[in-house]
C-alpha cells in the first residue's frame, strides 16, 4: 500500500453562529485507502468534508493536499486540486438530464456536443460497472440513480480524492455492494476514498481507517482491521455504553389499527407503498425497518391523512379513515399522533417558540375565536422540566435549540395529547445516548398505558430490542412482520433488501 | 400665518409685484412637447412681461392629489393659481371655497366661483382651417384622425376639422381612431399607422405627443398636428396645427390680479383674441390652401362665419342643425355626436 | 393586405418588448427576479437618446443605451446578490429610481428629434432574398436593423443557453445555485453578469422606443412595456425562441385595438385594452396546471443565495 | 480574504442603529445629489420637514398621506405572512373604490349612518375577492401569483377607466369623463381636521395586531407562512387559510380604496389609488410585516412623499429629482438589511475570532 498523504487537515475550527462544529480537529487520508468518517449526528463530519470541498471556509487551521498547503476558498478550488465530494443532500438541478448535470462546471468546451458526451459518459459509467441513461431527466429518477448521477459527476472530472457524505443511506443491499465495489477500484488506482456512513458494518468491510468525531472535536484514527463495533461505539459516544434496552412485556393486547392492501403512488406515478398490509395493537411497540425511502414516510404520512391512499383501506376502530382531512382524523377524537421525519420542515414552526408550537395540535380544540396560550405555557414549563429542555425560556424560538432538545419538544407534545395511536420516525435521530434512553423510557411508558405504537427506526439493534415486532419494508412492499425476540440483524438484513420472509402470525391474546 | 394675514386684506385689492406669485399645475411633463409644454411656454411668457415670480409642478393626475399641490402652492404663497387640466376641477372647486382670498383660473371645464374662473379657447375655429388644408391635400379622399377620448373637447375638434375638410373637398371622409391615452407616443402613433393602412393619406390628431406625426413621416404621407408647433418632428410630412397660445391670457390675467380689477368670469376666447392660432403653413401644405385659410380666418374673425352653423348633417344624414341656424355654447360643449363625414363610433 | 401591414405592425410594437423581455429572460435564468425592467428600459431609452444627439452615431447610442441599462442591472445586482435584498422590493425601487433618473436627463433633450444621418440608419431595409418571400417577406424582413438585431439576439440567446457550456451553467445557477456553487460555479459571478447583460438589453429596448419607434425625446416613452416584458417572460416559458413569438403576438394584442374599431365591435374599446393581462393571466394558469417541471420558472427564482445557509 | 458569515443574533438596539446609520447614508448620498443640483443640501432637507410638519396644514396632509399607505400596508401584511407576494394591492384598491362607490352612487339617499357601513362592506368584498381571484389559482393550482396578481391590477385600472369614460360617466358633466361626486351622505365626516379614516387606520393596525398575535385564525396564517407542511400536519386546511388571509389582506386594501374615493376623491376615478398599492410593498417590508413597525414605517414614507413633492414646488426641483432621491433612499435602506443578517469577516479581523475560542 501506498503511504502518501494525499490529504492533512490541520487544527480546522469551525462555528456557526454559538455552535462550535468542529474544534481542532485533525484529520489526514492517505493514497490509496479508504478512510470512513465516524461520529454521531452532530458531530460535525458533514461539517469538516464541507470545508475540503470548499463550501464552507475554516475560521482557523491549515488544509494540505499532497504536502501543499492550500486555500479552498471555494468549490472550484477544490475540484481543481481533485476532490470530488459526493453531498449527504444532492447537489442536482431536477429539471436537467443527467448528462447536463454531470458536465456542470466543466470549461473544457463552448458548445455542447451533446452525442459526444452521451456516449462519454456511457462508456466512463461502463468501466465502473454503472447503469444510466445520460438522457433521462433528474426529477424522473429514483434516489438510487441520482446517486449514480452524483458518483458519474465526480469520475467524469477524474477526480483523485473523493468523499461520500452517508451515501448508503438511501442504497438497496445491491446498490451498496456495487458502490462499495466501485470504491475499491477508485482505491486500487491510488485515488483516496472518504466515506461518511453510521452503519458500522459497512465502515468494517469497506475502510482502511476510522477517524472518530465527536462533538466536533477528533477523538480517535485507528485501522480497521484493528478495531471493533463495540470499540468504535464506546470512542463515538465517548463512554462505555450498554446497549441493551428494556422490553416490557404487557398484556390485553387488542387490535387498534388494521392496514388493508395500501398502496400509494407519488407524482411521479412511483408505487411508494405497494399493498401493504398489517394491523397495529394497542400495548405494543411495531418497529419499522427498511433502507432509507422504502417507503416509512409514505406509511406514516397515509395513516396521518397527509398523503392520498391509491387504493386500500386504513381501518382505525371499525372505521375507514382513508380520504379523512389531518384536521378530521385530529378531531374524530382520533388521538394519532405522529412525529415526522422532518423535524423543522413538518413537525416544528422553526420560528416560533416552544409555546406556539405546543399549541399546534390542541389549538382546533380550543373554543372561540381567540388564542389561549396559557395552558400552553404551562405545559412548556412542564416538559422543560420534565424532559431536562435545554432552552434559555419558553420564549425561545425553537430553531436556536439544539438537534436533540427540539426533539424533545416535538415528541414531549405529541405524547401529552395522550395518544391512542403514537407514530415515531427516527426519534432518536441526533439524540445523544443519555437522551435516547429516555425516549425509549417514554416509549415504554406510553406502551404500558396501552398504547400502540409504531417506530420507525434505522438502528437495527433498537429495534430488536425495543420493539416487540418488526415490520420490514423494501421498495414499498412489506417483507415481513417478525416477532423481534425471534429474530436477528441478518434476517433483517435479507429482508430489508428484498426477501420475504413471514411468521405466523401469533394471534391475538385477548 | 401668511393664509390670515392674507384673509384679512379686501381680496380684490391690487398685489404688489413682489408679493405675486403665481402658480401653476400640469397634468403632463412639461417635456412633452404638447399640451403642457405649450402652458409652460405661456408661464416663462408671463415671467418675461411681468416679472413676476411663478412656479409649478409638473405631471399631477387628475385625482385627489391636485386638492394638495393646491394647497401646497397656496402654502407657499401662491395668489393666483393656473390649473391646466379639465378633470382638476372639482378639486379646483373644493379648495377655493376653503380659501376665498385666492384666485383660481381651471382651464378647459365649466364651474366658476367667485373667486374661480374658467378659461379655454376655440380650438375648433383652428381645427376648421387645419381641416381645410387637409381637405384640400388630400388624394384618397381619407383623412385619419388619432384621437384621445370620446369627449366633447375632442368630439368637437374632430367635428370642426371634419367641416373644414369638407367645405374644400366633399367627397372626403375622416376617419377616427380612438387611442385612449393622452400620452403614450408609441401607441399613438401605432393608431396613425392603422389609419395610414386603411388609405388615409393625411394625418391629423388630437393627442399630447408628436407620435401621429411620426408615422406620417415614415410612410412619406402628410400631417396636421396640435398643440404647438410640430414641424422639427416631422418636417417632411407636416403641414399646419391649430395651437395654443395660452401666454397673452395668463399675463393679462395676471396683471389684472395685481391691478386688483380681476373678476372671475366664464372665458372661451377664439382666434381674434389669439389664444388659439394656425400655426404658420409650411411649403408642403397644398397649393391655393393659405389663401382659402386667410379667407376663412377672416370671416371668422370679423364673425361673418361661425363653425358650426348650419346646415349640418350628422352621420346617419339627419339634419342636426337647421339651415340659418348656429349651435350655442351649451351645445358645443356637450358634443357627443359626429358630423357627416366622420367615420367613427362614439361609444357611450 | 391590410393584414400583412398589420402583421408588420405587430413585429414593430414587439421590438422593445422582445428586447426587454430576453433580457429578463437572461436575468430570471440566473435567479434574479428583476422588476425593474420598466425602469431599465427608460434609462436605457434616455441615455441612447442623449448619446445619439450627441454623437449622430448609431452605433455609440446603442452601446451607451445598454451601458445605462446595465447600470440599472448593476444597481440591483449589488443589491440582491452581494448584499441579499429582497429581489421583489429592489426591483420596485429600481422601477422608480429608472423613471427619476430617465425623466430627469431627458428634461433638456424635450423636443430635441433623432438627427437624419441616424434616422436613415435605422431606417428600413428590405433583406435580399428573404425579403421576398411572400407574406412572410414584407412582414418579417423589410424592417429596420434594430428589429433583425431582435431576432438575432433571441437566436444567439436561444444557441447560448441550450447549447454551450455556459449556458447550461446559467441554467444551473438559477435552478439550483447550491448545486451549480459545488460543481465550481460562481454564482455570484453568473448572477451579476446576466444580471447585466440582461439590464442592457433592457435598455436596448427602451433605446428602439426614443430611436427608432418615437425618433424624438418625450417623457415616458415606455408606457408600461416594462410590465408587458415581464408578463411576457412567463408567456414564453423562459425560452428566447418563444419570446420572439411572444413578442410579436403581445406586439399585436397592443395596437389591435386600432384595426378592431374600423369594425363595428359590440365589445367595449376598453374592455379590448385589458387584453394582454388578460392573455397573460390565462398563459400563467395554463403554465400552473400543467405542472410542469422544465418550463416552468427557474426553481432558485427570487431566492438570495448564501453559501453557508442549510 | 473576506468572508460572510450568519449573524447569530444581534440586538434590537443593533438594528435600529443599523438602520439609522443606512437612512443617514442615504441622506448624505442624496444631499451630494441635491448639491449638484445647485442647492444647498440642509436647507433642502429642513424644506422637507417644514413641508411635512411645518404648520397644521402641513401636519395634516402628512397624516393624510399616512392613511392609505398604512391600511394597504397591513393588508399587503397579511399575504406576505403567508408568503403570498401580493403585488396586487392597486388593483385592490381600485375594486374595494368601485364596490363602495356602486352603493355611494346608487344609494346617494340613504343616511350616513346605513350608507358609510354599507360602503366600507362593500369594499372590503371589492378588494377581497380581487385578491381572492389569485388566491384562489394560487392555492389550486400553484399559479405564480406575483405575476398575477400585477396583472390583475392592470385590469381593475381599465376596468374602472371604463365606467368613468362609459357606463358610470356623469350626465351631467356636459360629456366629460367623470364619475359624479358623492352626496354628502357618502362622504367620511372629519375629526380633527383629518377624515376619520385616521381612526379607523389605528383601529386597524390594533385589530390586525392583535389578529395576528393573539387569534387563532392569525396563528394559522402565520404557520401556514412558516412552512405548509406544518400546517398540514397540524390539520389545518391550508387552502382555507391562504383564501382567508388573502380575504384579509385584499379586504383591508378594499378598505383604502373606499376611505380614498369617499374622503378624499369624493368620486371613483382611476386616480383613486395613484401608486399607493405599490409605495405600500415598499413599506410592508421595510416594517418587517409588524403592525407597529408599519405605523412608523409608513408615516416615514409619508413625510418622504409629501417633503418631496414640497420641495418640488419650493425649489423648483424636478418630479424626477425627487423620483430618484426617493430611488436612493430605498437602495441603502434595502442594502443595510444585509448588515443585520451577516457580518463581514475582513482578514486583519480574523484572529480576532480565533482569540474567541
Ligand atoms: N450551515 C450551517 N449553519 C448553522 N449550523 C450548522 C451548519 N452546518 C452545520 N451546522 C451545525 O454544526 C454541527 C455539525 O453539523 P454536521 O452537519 O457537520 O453534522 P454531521 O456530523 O454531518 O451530522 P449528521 O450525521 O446528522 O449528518 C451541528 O450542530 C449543526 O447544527
Ligand atoms: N441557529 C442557532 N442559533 C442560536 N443558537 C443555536 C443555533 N443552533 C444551535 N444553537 C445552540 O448551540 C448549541 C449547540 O447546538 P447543537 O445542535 O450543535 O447541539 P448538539 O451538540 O448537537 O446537541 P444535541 O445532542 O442536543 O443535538 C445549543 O446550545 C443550541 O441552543
Ligand atoms: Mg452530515
Ligand atoms: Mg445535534
Amino acid at each position: 500500500m501506498n503511504t502518501n498523504t494525499l490529504i492533512k487537515m490541520e487544527n480546522i475550527t469551525k462555528r456557526f453562529g454559538t455552535v462550535l462544529a468542529n474544534k481542532n480537529i485533525n484529520f489526514s487520508v492517505k493514497q490509496g485507502e479508504i478512510h470512513a468518517l465516524l461520529g454521531e449526528n452532530g458531530a460535525g463530519k458533514s461539517t469538516l468534508m464541507n470545508m475540503l470541498s470548499g463550501i464552507y471556509t475554516p475560521d482557523s487551521g491549515s488544509i494540505f493536499i499532497r504536502d501543499q498547503k492550500v486555500r479552498l476558498s471555494s468549490p472550484r478550488h477544490a475540484i481543481a486540486a481533485g476532490i470530488g465530494m459526493i453531498h449527504q443532500h444532492f447537489k442536482l438541478v431536477e429539471a436537467l438530464s443527467a448528462k447536463e448535470n454531470v458536465i456542470a462546471g466543466e470549461k473544457k468546451q463552448f458548445f455542447l456536443h451533446s452525442k459526444k458526451l452521451s456516449a462519454r459518459i456511457k462508456e466512463i459509467s461502463q468501466s465502473f460497472g454503472l447503469e444510466l441513461d445520460p438522457d433521462k431527466k433528474i426529477y424522473t429518477m429514483s434516489v438510487g440513480e441520482k446517486q449514480t448521477v452524483e458518483i458519474l459527476k465526480v469520475l467524469y472530472r477524474g477526480a483523485d480524492i473523493l468523499i461520500l457524505d452517508e451515501p448508503t443511506a438511501v442504497l438497496t443491499a445491491q446498490e451498496t455492494v456495487q458502490l462499495f465495489s466501485i470504491l475499491r477500484k477508485m482505491k486500487n488506482a491510488g485515488c483516496g476514498v472518504i466515506i461518511i456512513t453510521h452503519k458500522l458494518h459497512e465502515v468494517m468491510e469497506v475502510s482502511d481507517r476510522v477517524t472518530v468525531l465527536r462533538k466536533g472535536e477528533t477523538v480517535a484514527t485507528v485501522c480497521t482491521k484493528e478495531t471493533t463495533p463495540k470499540a468504535l461505539t464506546d470512542l463515538m459516544v465517548g463512554r462505555s455504553v450498554d446497549l441493551s434496552i428494556q422490553r416490557i412485556e404487557t398484556t390485553h393486547k387488542q387490535s387498534i389499527l388494521e392496514i388493508k392492501e395500501v398502496t400509494v403512488v407519488d407524482e411521479e406515478k412511483v408505487k411508494v407503498l405497494n399493498n401493504v398490509s398489517f394491523t397495529l395493537r394497542t400495548g405494543e411497540i411495531l418497529g419499522v425497518a427498511g433502507v432509507a425511502g422504502s417507503g416509512q414516510k409514505a406509511l406514516c404520512e397515509a395513516i396521518a391523512g397527509l398523503q392520498k391512499v391509491n387504493s386500500g383501506k386504513i381501518i382505525y376502530e371499525e372505521e375507514d379513515i382513508v380520504g379523512k382531512t389531518p384536521k378530521e382524523i385530529i378531531q374524530k377524537g382520533i388521538s394519532m399522533s405522529f412525529i415526522p421525519e422532518d423535524r423543522l420542515g413538518m413537525g416544528l414552526v422553526a420560528s416560533m417558540d416552544m409555546v406556539d408550537n405546543l399549541i399546534l395540535k390542541e389549538y382546533q380544540n380550543q373554543k372561540g375565536f381567540v388564542l389561549d396560550r396559557k395552558p400552553a405555557q404551562k405545559k412548556a414549563e412542564h416538559l422543560i422540566h420534565k424532559l431536562n429542555i435545554q432552552t434559555p425560556g419558553i420564549h425561545h424560538p425553537v430553531r436556536q435549540l439544539s438537534g436533540g432538545n427540539i426533539q424533545k419538544v416535538l415528541l414531549g407534545r405529541e405524547i401529552d395529547l395522550n395518544p391512542r395511536v403514537l407514530i415515531t420516525v427516527y426519534p432518536v435521530r441526533g439524540l445523544d445516548v443519555g437522551s435516547s434512553y429516555m425516549i425509549y423510557d417514554l416509549l415504554n411508558e406510553q406502551k404500558m398505558l396501552g398504547v400502540a405504537i409504531l417506530y420507525v427506526g434505522e438502528d437495527l439493534d433498537v429495534l430488536l430490542e425495543l420493539c416487540d415486532r418488526i415490520l420490514v419494508l423494501c421498495d414499498g412492499r412489506v417483507t415481513g412482520i417478525v416477532e423481534a425476540h425471534s429474530t436477528n440483524k441478518e434476517q433483517l438484513g435479507f429482508m430489508m433488501a428484498g426477501e420475504e420472509q413471514w411468521e405466523q402470525e401469533v394471534e391475538v391474546v385477548d | 400665518s401668511t393664509a390670515k394675514k392674507l384673509a384679512n386684506v379686501d381680496s380684490n385689492a391690487p398685489v404688489a409685484k413682489e408679493e405675486m406669485k403665481v402658480g401653476f399645475i400640469y397634468v403632463g411633463p412639461i417635456g412633452d412637447g404638447g399640451w403642457t409644454y405649450a402652458h409652460n411656454e405661456a408661464r416663462l411668457y408671463v415671467e418675461e412681461q411681468l416679472g413676476v415670480q411663478t412656479f409649478y409642478k409638473e405631471s399631477v393626475p387628475e385625482g385627489p392629489e391636485v386638492e394638495k399641490v393646491l394647497k401646497d402652492m397656496i402654502d407657499q404663497g401662491a395668489n393666483v393659481i393656473f390649473a391646466t387640466s379639465f378633470g382638476y376641477m372639482d378639486y379646483v372647486e373644493k379648495v377655493a371655497k376653503q380659501y376665498p382670498h385666492i384666485k383660481f383660473l381651471h382651464c378647459s371645464g365649466y364651474k366658476t366661483a367667485d373667486n374661480m374662473s374658467n378659461y379655454f379657447g376655440r380650438m375648433y375655429q383652428a381645427r376648421y382651417l387645419s381641416g381645410i388644408v387637409a381637405g384640400m391635400k388630400t388624394q384618397s379622399d381619407t383623412i385619419g384622425y388619432v384621437a384621445a377620448f370620446e369627449i366633447p373637447e375632442v368630439i368637437r375638434g374632430i367635428n370642426a376639422f371634419t367641416l373644414g375638410v369638407r367645405s374644400v373637398n366633399p367627397d372626403a371622409k375622416v376617419v377616427v381612431r380612438w387611442t385612449h391615452t393622452w400620452y403614450d407616443p408609441a401607441k399613438e402613433k401605432e393608431a396613425a399607422k392603422a389609419l395610414l393602412d386603411e388609405g388615409a393619406d393625411v394625418i391629423a390628431q388630437h393627442q399630447d405627443t408628436a407620435g401621429p406625426q411620426q408615422a406620417a413621416e415614415e410612410r412619406g404621407v402628410w400631417s396636421v398636428g396640435y398643440n404647438t408647433d410640430m414641424q422639427a418632428t416631422a418636417p417632411q410630412a407636416y403641414m399646419t396645427a391649430p395651437i395654443w397660445n395660452w401666454g397673452p391670457y395668463y399675463a393679462q390675467q395676471v396683471q389684472a390680479v395685481m391691478e386688483g380689477t380681476w373678476k372671475s368670469e366664464s372665458y372661451w376666447g377664439s382666434m381674434n383674441e389669439e389664444i388659439v392660432r394656425l400655426a404658420p403653413l409650411t411649403a408642403i401644405a397644398p397649393e391655393g390652401s393659405k389663401e382659402k385659410v386667410a379667407e376663412m380666418e377672416g370671416k371668422i374673425k370679423d364673425n361673418s362665419f361661425t363653425v358650426f352653423q348650419g346646415p349640418i348633417k350628422d352621420q346617419n344624414g339627419e339634419v342636426k342643425v337647421e339651415e340659418g341656424q348656429q349651435m350655442t355654447d351649451g351645445e358645443m360643449l356637450s358634443f357627443d355626436w359626429f358630423v357627416e363625414g366622420v367615420v367613427g363610433k362614439i361609444e357611450k | 393586405m391590410a393584414l400583412i401591414s398589420f402583421f408588420a405592425a405587430a413585429v414593430v410594437a414587439g421590438t422593445p418588448l422582445l428586447f426587454a423581455t430576453l433580457g429578463e429572460i437572461l436575468t430570471e435564468k440566473s435567479g434574479n427576479l428583476n422588476l425593474g425592467v420598466e425602469g431599465m428600459m427608460l434609462m436605457g431609452a434616455v441615455v441612447g437618446f442623449q448619446v445619439g444627439i450627441m454623437t449622430q452615431n448609431p452605433y455609440l447610442a446603442l452601446i451607451g443605451a445598454m451601458g445605462a441599462g446595465g447600470l440599472g442591472a448593476i444597481i440591483y445586482g449589488f443589491l440582491t446578490i452581494t448584499l441579499r435584498a429582497n429581489q421583489v422590493v429592489t426591483g420596485l425601487s429600481l422601477t422608480i429610481f429608472g423613471a427619476g433618473f430617465a425623466n430627469y436627463m431627458g428634461q433638456k433633450l424635450i423636443g430635441q428629434v433623432v438627427p437624419e444621418s441616424m434616422k436613415i440608419f435605422f431606417r428600413p431595409v428590405s433583406l435580399p432574398v428573404l425579403g421576398d418571400i411572400p407574406y412572410i417577406g414584407a412582414i418579417f424582413f423589410r424592417q429596420d436593423p434594430f428589429v433583425y438585431l431582435g431576432y438575432i439576439t433571441a437566436i444567439v440567446l436561444g444557441i447560448y443557453l441550450y447549447h454551450t457550456q455556459y449556458g447550461l451553467h446559467v441554467r444551473v445557477v438559477g435552478e439550483n445555485p447550491g448545486a451549480a456553487d459545488a460543481s465550481g460555479v460562481s454564482v455570484s459571478m453568473y448572477k451579476y453578469i446576466h444580471c447585466v447583460v440582461g439590464g442592457a438589453l433592457c435598455g436596448l429596448g427602451g433605446a428602439y422606443l426614443s430611436l427608432v419607434y418615437v425618433p424624438a425625446w418625450q417623457e415616458n416613452v415606455t408606457a408600461g412595456r416594462g410590465w408587458i416584458a415581464v408578463a411576457l417572460v412567463i408567456f414564453a416559458a423562459w425560452n428566447p425562441y418563444k419570446a420572439l413569438i411572444g413578442a410579436c403576438f403581445f406586439g399585436g394584442l397592443d395596437i389591435v385595438g386600432f384595426r378592431l374599431q374600423a369594425f363595428d365591435l359590440k365589445i367595449s374599446q376598453y374592455i379590448i385594452n385589458m387584453l394582454p393581462y388578460i392573455v397573460t393571466i390565462c398563459v400563467l394558469i395554463i403554465a400552473s396546471v400543467r405542472k410542469s417541471k422544465e418550463y416552468g420558472g427557474p426553481k432558485g427564482l427570487g431566492i438570495p443565495y448564501f453559501r453557508e445557509e442549510r | 480574504m473576506i468572508r460572510l458569515i450568519k449573524k447569530a443574533d444581534i440586538s434590537q438596539s443593533q438594528i435600529m442603529t443599523i438602520r439609522i446609520m443606512a437612512v443617514f447614508l442615504s441622506l448624505f448620498t442624496a444631499g451630494v445629489f441635491i448639491l449638484f443640483l445647485g442647492h444647498n443640501p440642509f436647507s433642502v432637507y429642513g424644506s422637507m420637514m417644514s413641508g411635512s410638519f411645518g404648520s397644521l396644514y402641513r401636519l395634516q396632509e402628512t397624516i393624510l398621506k399616512t392613511i392609505p399607505l398604512l391600511i394597504t400596508s397591513l393588508g399587503i401584511a397579511v399575504a406576505f405572512r403567508m408568503k403570498f407576494w401580493n403585488i396586487g394591492a392597486e388593483g385592490q384598491i381600485c375594486m374595494g373604490a368601485f364596490c363602495a362607490s356602486f352603493f355611494a352612487l346608487h344609494f346617494s339617499e340613504l343616511p350616513s349612518l346605513i350608507l358609510l357601513p354599507i360602503m366600507m362592506v362593500a369594499g372590503i368584498v371589492g378588494g377581497g375577492v380581487w385578491a381572492l381571484i389569485p388566491g384562489v389559482f394560487k392555492a389550486y393550482f400553484g399559479t405564480n401569483e406575483t405575476l398575477f396578481t400585477l396583472m390583475m391590477n392592470y385590469i381593475a385600472l381599465k376596468w374602472i377607466t371604463y365606467l368613468q369614460y362609459g357606463p358610470w360617466k356623469d350626465p351631467d358633466a356636459l360629456g366629460f369623463p367623470k364619475i359624479k361626486n358623492f352626496s354628502e351622505s357618502a362622504i367620511l365626516p372629519n375629526i380633527f381636521g383629518i377624515h376619520i379614516g385616521w381612526i379607523i387606520a389605528l383601529l386597524l393596525v390594533a385589530i390586525m395586531h392583535f389578529f395576528i398575535h393573539y387569534t387563532k385564525k392569525g396563528y394559522e396564517i402565520t404557520v401556514v407562512g412558516e412552512s405548509e407542511n406544518t400546517a398540514r400536519y397540524a390539520g389545518m386546511d391550508v387552502k382555507k387559510v391562504v383564501l382567508i388571509g388573502l380575504l384579509i389582506s385584499g379586504g383591508l386594501c378594499g378598505i383604502t380604496g373606499m376611505i380614498q374615493a369617499s374622503a378624499i376623491s369624493n368620486t371613483l376615478s382611476v386616480e383613486v389609488s395613484g401608486g399607493v398599492g405599490f409605495t405600500a410593498i415598499i413599506t410592508t417590508w421595510l416594517s418587517g410585516l409588524s403592525a407597529p413597525m408599519i405605523v412608523l414605517i409608513s408615516f416615514l414614507f409619508a413625510i418622504l412623499v409629501q417633503g418631496g413633492s414640497f420641495i418640488q414646488t419650493a425649489f423648483q426641483i424636478p418630479q424626477s429629482a425627487a423620483q430618484m432621491l426617493q430611488g436612493v433612499i430605498l437602495f441603502f435602506v434595502l442594502g443595510s438589511e444585509f448588515f443585520i443578517q451577516y457580518q463581514v469577516i475582513f482578514p486583519w479581523n480574523q484572529y480576532m475570532q480565533k482569540e474567541e475560542n
